[in-house]
């Protein structure tokens, strides 16, 4: 068995472990020594675990980074990047306009030959737990590039974000931990046991969902962990029950993602019915490797899938090593990608189903960054990377205005919210709409770049404003804070750093002098990973000049971003303090929830160096399936030349873009010209607007749950004559028919019943006198009979 | 010259009913199983008397056997019995143990 | 009752009928005389052995032993004795239960004289020949203890009751090793006949039965041990324990009642090692291939009387002499070793001479088959089916069991 | 005219003890009647040719049987129990059902004329036994599986007869479980009862 799929595996199993014996044990861990208050044990159980499966997982990398035989300094996406100088850059653009097919005949080469092909990934079977006829269900493991860094990735920020709830959750480790926000009637705070061990039980189980959904080789198993992920991430956000809020918002998350996974079942469905396998591809490493996998029927080596026009109309020919011609109809696929990404939808907040994210703040602060950066929404974006084989060219279309679409509303919502976790939690919808954008326009890289960058930097802003949090005593409006830089250096310098590289602000040498350092800006990572999507979105657009809005979106949105997320850091630690009282009392966190925050500062500085020709960005391009444009489909995919000519340009305007959003916090709140409440009350409207989130909720409530009121009202009353009329009825009849059955039962069968007993009495206390316990005269009783016998017998038969 | 069946029978009747009327009669425990002994023994006479003169054969002789066994492995445990019922009541007059009387 | 061979009880009575008696009466005198003729015969035995027993335990005592009555060896001492008991008043104690008391010694020395009749002193003389004498030996000896539990308890004393409970106990439990042993050599021999067991072992001593099979051979020293502590002797005697029970169940008696129980100590004393040299020691072989082959020829051809009457008359002296030989290691037990205690008594037999001697049987019983892979029936000994057999046996109408396949299985079969 | 004449001792013995057992009120005296009555059955036995289950009454019977019952009487029989008296008119009420019992089968056993059934198979034992008039070989081979006196051919019905084996294997389980439970039985003190058992097995 491959090394990495051990070490992977055990990094993935470890976290259950810590799972099962918190849960098991917890109870232990309650009386453990230490007086009222609990123990630590449970935490120190899950960080040790996690913290195992971060090590595993680092030395499956190393291990993937020398199978995969990664050259990375001298990839061909560098050669051409670098021999490309932007001047002739618009030459060889038209060139390439020209002749779009040419680039898959040039890119052959490279991702094309087998025995890379074969290179890039290993999968195979764990364990098999049923076989029915064809379909397999098994425990199979699929191993990338991208599983490697997404598993060293989200190992990494658990292990941070566990360390740091240790310090975040300490009051829970007693037995009298009082609910301030919960409010029961006699006006008293609600008392209850704290859940400390749960809390890290849940944590547990949550990132082994998430490692499983990542290790996954088959639909079967990543629709399994797809749930489990749903379930853990419902039972975190509503970790505190009793407060009505959480409770709602943790039911909104789960039935928002329920409306996602419908649409996802319905893909893997046609998924199953139509290629009768589960698993993405055919094993390499070990298990029986008959059938082809997903990736291999739907796509060639090359990328290409073949669609052909039959009478039923057009159909996709499945690319079989034996050659034979089963199909799938082309709109079945297209419905196939529609409704798996509808699941992903779901799960990473795009729109229209992005508003349980914001509510999912109710969790505790560890949660909502673990849920916005590492596992869950991370997972949406994963899957569509995971499946973008399987996506045709109008999917691809949908994913990407999905994105856009995102991107641009969160953002605009994001800049008039106050509290601060929501405003982190637009911001990542913002994102996460980046990286669909990314998937949807085929720069496939790009969106699983900017899903890591943004992972570490998200996590870290995250456990930054939970540190703020913590020292403001459960303040999170940031109306309220203000100058808190000077109480608390460590978390706002961190932040800083975060808000930077959100912000995407760099210093661009690539673009002043190209030939000595290209790719070699100084920037922190998410210049790098937004710079990319810009420039694949500003090639895109340059191929097929309709889709220009996919352009516009994201380079206006990348001003906004870096405007509110600026307005963020200045109203929380710039400035004076807006709060006197509370700026007194606010204090810097204890080392353990500031430790894992430098940590992350570091990575979300320094895990994108080198840009596209860093390490991260060459070790995920490794596991990029190549595609083709789909014959017949107005869209030009770019190709990594087309992205290369335009990467200059793209990152000048994303960097001028963000230069402007950023200076336009400033003046705005730190210099107060122009005045933000002027410009709110100005555009009461829009701002009125903008605070409802843009009427979403308001939307659905009118679209789904009132005529679902309506129609449940209906039905109520259709249940409450009508049925409950003929059931009562029949009950009616069954008491007196049951009646007459009782007086049949009471007067004849006891009757009987009584009477045989009492005879049976009767006689019995008659034969009663005749058992005098006497040996003697049993043996004269004996004795007698026989005679007696005798007697009767010759009196009856004399003749005999 | 031989002796004809029918002494033998009778002097089979003769114990076994003299070993009827001994349980039926004695208080003593042991006499009792005397009784049982001789009973068994007029059986006996019986079953060796046909195997001499019937056709019953051998096999009289062989269950005959059987019942002499049979007889000693009753005569033990029912001693054993009997002297536990001596233990628990001082006496072994069975007519004291009539505990089981209706 | 149908007797095969020529005993005496069955001479005597047709000798009787050839003075023309009536046959009822021929039998009455026949039975008169043979009484006669086994009381004295048999009484001699248990005289002499009184007397020898006085002699040894003198000896082994470091003293003479009687020297007056009959010369210097006091060879009418038990006479003597004899005489004296006779003279005795015949006393039966208040507390006694008369009849039962008076009974008890007559059930003792009638079984264990009466056990003698099955005994063949040499080839065909023997009292009463069945095919099932050894049983029934053992069976009449097993008598005995009754008119000893009898005894003790109609003396009407705790002595002699405890005496008689414990012979009760200590008998019945050493029957059982006891049969057990003496079912070792009725299976290699393959006969209960006592007569024929003794005629199988002629030729050299490797026929003897207790050098068949290495658990024959233990055979023997557990059966002797069962053999001595079923005649009360010590270190078994229990019963008459002198410490402890004032004179055990023979605390009452006195004159020739009690001269009764010692005649019949002595006579199954002598019966029960006879039973041991029968099968075991070869009864009246010499165990000298030669001497043995000389004498088995008039011995087992019955044409001339005088030869085969001589021959028989050696073979008596032989089996006597090895009788006597055992008796008397009995007496040096008796006078060697001390007395048991009536548990130790017990734990003996249970713990020990039971499991032994169960164990002993089963290898015997698997013995020829282990044997038979070798191919031979005996280790040394000569075939059973070659040695002499009793003349007695061959004008025999073959038996039905001869043509039955698992009647010739046991080496001890015997073939003309 | 000398079997007939043991018979009628052995016959006179038998019954009188069996009956004796009945009179005497002593525990201890019945007990002696009985072992008179039980030998003597030994001897009609023996008078019926049937010599091994005569030796075998002896042996196991009179030698331990009725040891055992003489041992139970001394462990019990103490003072008063010697002698238990009955009422008289249990007395009667046992002699009359005695009788008429007695007159039953009395009646029964002159009323069928045997003579029938011992004229037609007179031969069968002698066939059975060998020429020493032994019954032993013979119920040895019927008790191990193999009726003996099948292969006379006198036996009727004699093709099926597959003798005793089972119910002597049973009944040596059976003794052997009777060893156990009297040892259980009788506590303590009283090992000799389970050795008694053991003795016969």
């Amino acid at each position: 068995m491959d090394i990495k799929a051990c070490l992977l595996t055990t990094a993935w199993l470890l976290p259950l472990v810590g799972f099962a014996v918190e849960i098991f044990g917890g109870y232990w861990s309650h009386h453990a020594p230490g007086g009222r208050f609990r123990s630590r044990l449970a935490a120190y159980i899950s960080v040790g675990c996690i913290g195992g499966g971060f090590l595993l997982s680092l030395t499956a990398l190393v291990f993937g980074v020398t199978d995969f035989d990664l050259s990375l300094w001298d990839s061909p996406h560098h050669a051409s990047a670098s021999e490309a100088p932007a001047t002739d850059a618009l030459a060889q653009f038209a060139v390439a306009d020209e002749a779009p097919a040419g680039h898959g005949g040039a890119e052959q080469a490279q991702p094309g030959d087998p025995d890379a092909h074969e290179h890039n990934h290993v999968s195979g079977r764990l364990y098999e737990l049923a076989t029915f006829g064809k379909i397999r269900f098994a425990i199979d493991y699929y191993i990338d590039s991208l599983t490697l860094v997404m598993f060293t990735m989200v190992t990494l920020i658990a292990t941070c974000i566990h360390v740091f709830a240790i310090g975040y959750m300490d009051d829970e480790r007693t037995d009298e931990h009082v609910d301030h926000q919960v409010h029961i009637s006699d006006g008293s705070h609600l008392h209850r046991p704290g859940r400390f061990y749960q809390f890290f039980a849940y944590l547990s189980l949550f990132c082994f969902s998430m490692l499983g959904l990542v290790l996954a080789g088959n639909i079967f198993m990543v629709f399994v962990f797809w749930e489990l992920v749903g379930i853990c991430s419902y039972l975190l956000i509503g970790f505190y029950v009793e407060r009505h809020s959480a409770s709602t918002a943790a039911n909104k998350a789960f039935i928002v993602n329920r409306v996602g996974d419908f649409g996802f079942i319905i893909g893997l469905m046609i998924l199953i019915t139509s290629f009768g396998t589960f698993n993405f591809t055919a094993y390499n490493d070990r298990g029986a490797s008959d059938q082809p996998g997903l990736f291999e029927m739907v796509r060639d080596h090359d990328g290409a899938v073949h669609v052909d026009e039959t009478d039923q109309g057009r159909v996709v020919k499945f690319h079989t090593p034996n050659g034979s011609d089963t199909s799938i109809p082309y709109w079945l696929l297209v419905t196939a990608g529609l409704g798996i990404f509808a699941g992903c939808v779901g799960k990473s907040a795009q729109f229209p189903l992005q508003t349980w994210l914001p509510d999912a703040m109710e969790g505790p602060t560890p949660v909502s960054a673990l849920v916005h950066s590492a596992t869950m929404v991370a997972a949406g974006v994963y899957l569509a990377g995971r499946f973008f084989p399987v996506f045709l060219p109008e999917v691809l279309l949908t994913i990407a205005y999905t994105g856009a679409i995102t991107l641009f509303v969160a953002a605009t919502i994001a800049v008039v919210a106050t509290d601060i976790k929501r405003v982190l939690a637009y911001s990542t919808i913002s994102q996460l709409g980046y990286m669909m954008l990314a998937i949807g326009l085929g720069g496939w890289a790009a969106g699983l770049f900017h899903l890591i960058t943004h992972a570490f930097f998200k996590s870290l802003m995250f456990l930054a404003s939970g540190s703020v949090i913590v020292g403001c005593h459960h303040e999170q409006e940031m109306t309220r804070m203000g100058g808190l830089r000077k109480k608390m250096p460590i978390t706002a310098y961190t932040m800083l750093v975060g808000v930077i590289a959100i912000c995407g602000l760099a210093i661009p040498w690539t673009w002043a002098v190209p030939k000595i350092a290209s790719g070699w800006d100084i920037a922190f990572s998410g210049y790098h990973s937004k710079d990319a999507i810009v420039a694949t979105a500003l090639t895109y657009a340059n191929l097929n000049p309709i889709h220009s809005l996919l352009f516009l979106a994201p380079l206006v949105t990348a001003g906004i971003t870096a405007f509110y997320m600026f307005r963020l850091w200045f109203y929380t630690f710039a400035g004076e303090p807006r709060d006197q009282e509370l700026y007194d009392h606010c204090h810097e966190s204890p080392w353990v929830m500031t430790g894992p925050l430098l940590v992350l500062a570091l990575f979300a500085a320094a895990c994108a160096i080198g840009g596209e020709q860093g390490t991260l960005f060459q070790l995920l391009s490794q596991s990029e399936t190549h595609v083709q444009d789909v014959a017949g489909s107005a869209i030009n995919l770019p190709t990594h030349q087309d992205i290369a000519v335009f990467h200059g340009q793209a990152g000048i305007m994303a960097l001028l873009v963000a230069g402007l959003g950023t200076l336009l916090a400033y003046l705005m709140y730190c210099r107060r010209t122009p005045d933000p409440s002027l410009i709110k009350r100005q555009f009461a409207a829009t701002h009125e607007f903008l605070v409802e989130k843009w009427r979403f909720d308001e939307l659905y409530d009118a679209m789904f749950v009132r005529p679902v009121h309506v129609v449940a009202s209906w039905f109520s009353g259709f249940d409450h004559r009508v049925l409950d009329g003929i059931l009562h009825w029949f009950a009616r009849t069954g008491v007196t028919v049951s009646g007459w059955d009782r007086r049949f039962d009471e007067g004849v069968v006891d009757g009987i019943v009584n009477w045989v007993a009492e005879k049976t009495q009767e006689v019995g206390r008659s034969l009663q006198t005749v058992q005098t316990g006497r040996l003697r005269q049993y043996v004269m009783f004996i004795a007698l009979g026989v005679v007696t016998l005798f007697v009767l017998i010759f009196a009856l038969f004399p003749e005999t | 010259m031989d002796t004809s069946l029918t002494n033998y029978l009778l002097i089979g009747a003769v114990m076994f009913v003299s070993g009827v009327v001994c349980m039926a009669t004695k208080r003593n425990g042991i006499a009792v199983l005397m009784g049982v002994e001789l009973v068994l023994n007029g059986a006996n006479i019986n079953f060796v008397a046909f195997s001499r003169h019937t056709s019953l054969g051998l096999d009289g002789q062989v269950v005959s056997l059987f019942v002499i066994v049979l007889a000693a492995a009753e005569a033990a445990v029912a001693l054993a019995i009997a002297l536990n019922f001596y233990n628990n009541y001082q006496t072994i007059d069975i007519d004291r143990g009539d505990k089981l009387q209706g | 009752m149908t007797h095969t061979l020529a005993d005496t009880a069955t001479t005597i009575q047709s000798t009787l009928q050839g003075w023309n008696l009536s046959e009822g009466w021929a039998m009455f005198l026949a039975a008169v005389i043979h009484v006669a003729l086994v009381a004295g015969f048999f009484g001699l035995p248990a005289g002499i052995f009184i007397w020898a027993e006085r002699k040894i335990s003198g000896r082994i005592q470091d003293r003479l032993g009687p020297t007056r009555v009959g010369g210097k060896f006091g060879w009418l001492q038990a006479i003597a004795d004899g005489g004296k008991l006779i003279q005795k008043e015949d006393l039966v104690p208040e507390a006694a239960d008369g009849p039962l008391f008076r009974v008890a010694p007559y059930v003792v020395v009638v079984s264990s004289l009466a056990a003698l009749m099955f005994l063949p002193f040499s080839d065909g003389w023997i009292a009463v020949s069945l095919d099932i004498g050894l049983y029934l030996m053992l069976a009449v000896m097993s008598l005995e203890v009754i008119g000893v539990i009898l005894a003790g308890y109609a003396s009407g004393s705790k002595w002699a009751l405890f005496g008689g409970m414990r012979e009760a106990a200590q008998m019945v439990s050493y029957e059982i090793p006891m049969s057990i042993c003496v079912v070792i050599p009725i299976i290699t021999a393959g006969s209960l006949n006592l007569n024929e067991i003794g005629g199988l072992q002629s030729g050299h001593l490797g026929n003897w039965i207790i050098f068949h099979d290495p658990f024959s051979f233990l055979a023997f020293f557990v059966y002797f041990v069962c053999a001595t502590a079923s005649c009360k002797r010590a270190p078994f005697d229990l019963a008459e324990a002198e410490s402890e029970l004032v004179a055990g169940f023979l605390t009452e008696y006195s004159g020739f009642r009690w001269s009764f129980f010692f005649l019949a100590e002595y006579a199954s004393m002598f019966a029960v090692c006879g039973i041991a040299v029968l099968l075991f020691l070869g009864g009246w072989h010499t165990g000298i291939p030669g001497l043995d082959g000389i004498l088995d020829g008039p011995r087992y051809s019955s044409d001339s009387f005088v030869w085969t009457w001589l021959a028989n008359a050696l073979g008596f002296g032989v089996f006597f002499g090895k009788a006597s030989a055992l008796v008397c290691v009995q007496i040096w037990i008796r006078w060697t070793l001390p007395r048991l205690r009536i548990d130790q008594v017990m734990m003996t037999c249970l713990k020990y001479l039971v499991p032994i001697s169960c164990v002993l049987f089963l290898g015997a019983v698997i013995w020829p088959l282990a044997l038979s892979y070798t191919g031979k029936t005996t280790i040394w000994g000569t075939p059973t089916g070659e040695r002499a057999a009793p003349t007695m046996r061959l004008e025999s109408t073959p038996n039905p069991a001869d043509r039955l396949p698992t009647a010739s299985t046991s080496n001890g079969e015997t073939g003309p | 005219m000398n079997d007939q004449a043991l018979f009628w001792i052995f016959a006179i013995l038998a019954g009188g003890g069996a009956i004796g057992v009945v009179i005497l009120q002593d525990i201890v005296r019945m007990a002696f009647s009985l072992i008179i009555s039980l030998g003597s059955t030994a001897g009609l036995f023996f008078l019926l040719d049937a010599d091994f289950v005569a030796a075998t009454q002896l042996l196991v019977y009179v030698g331990g049987t009725l040891v055992l019952l003489i041992f139970g009487v001394m462990l019990t029989a103490s003072g008063p129990f010697r002698r238990i008296q009955m009422s008289s008119g249990e007395t009667f009420v046992g002699a009359a059902v005695g009788l008429l019992f007695f007159s039953v089968i009395a009646f029964t056993v002159i009323d069928v004329e045997w003579e029938k059934l011992a004229a037609s198979h007179r031969p069968v034992v002698d066939a059975a036994t060998d020429e020493t008039g032994s019954t032993s070989r013979a119920i040895g081979l019927r008790l191990v599986g193999i009726p003996a006196d099948t292969e006379v051919g006198v036996h009727s019905n004699s093709g099926e007869k597959t003798g005793y084996l089972l119910p002597f294997e049973i009944v040596s389980v059976h003794l052997l479980v009777v060893l156990v439970g009297a040892a259980y039985l009788a506590r303590a003190k009283r090992h000799e009862t389970s050795e008694a058992t053991g003795g016969d097995a």
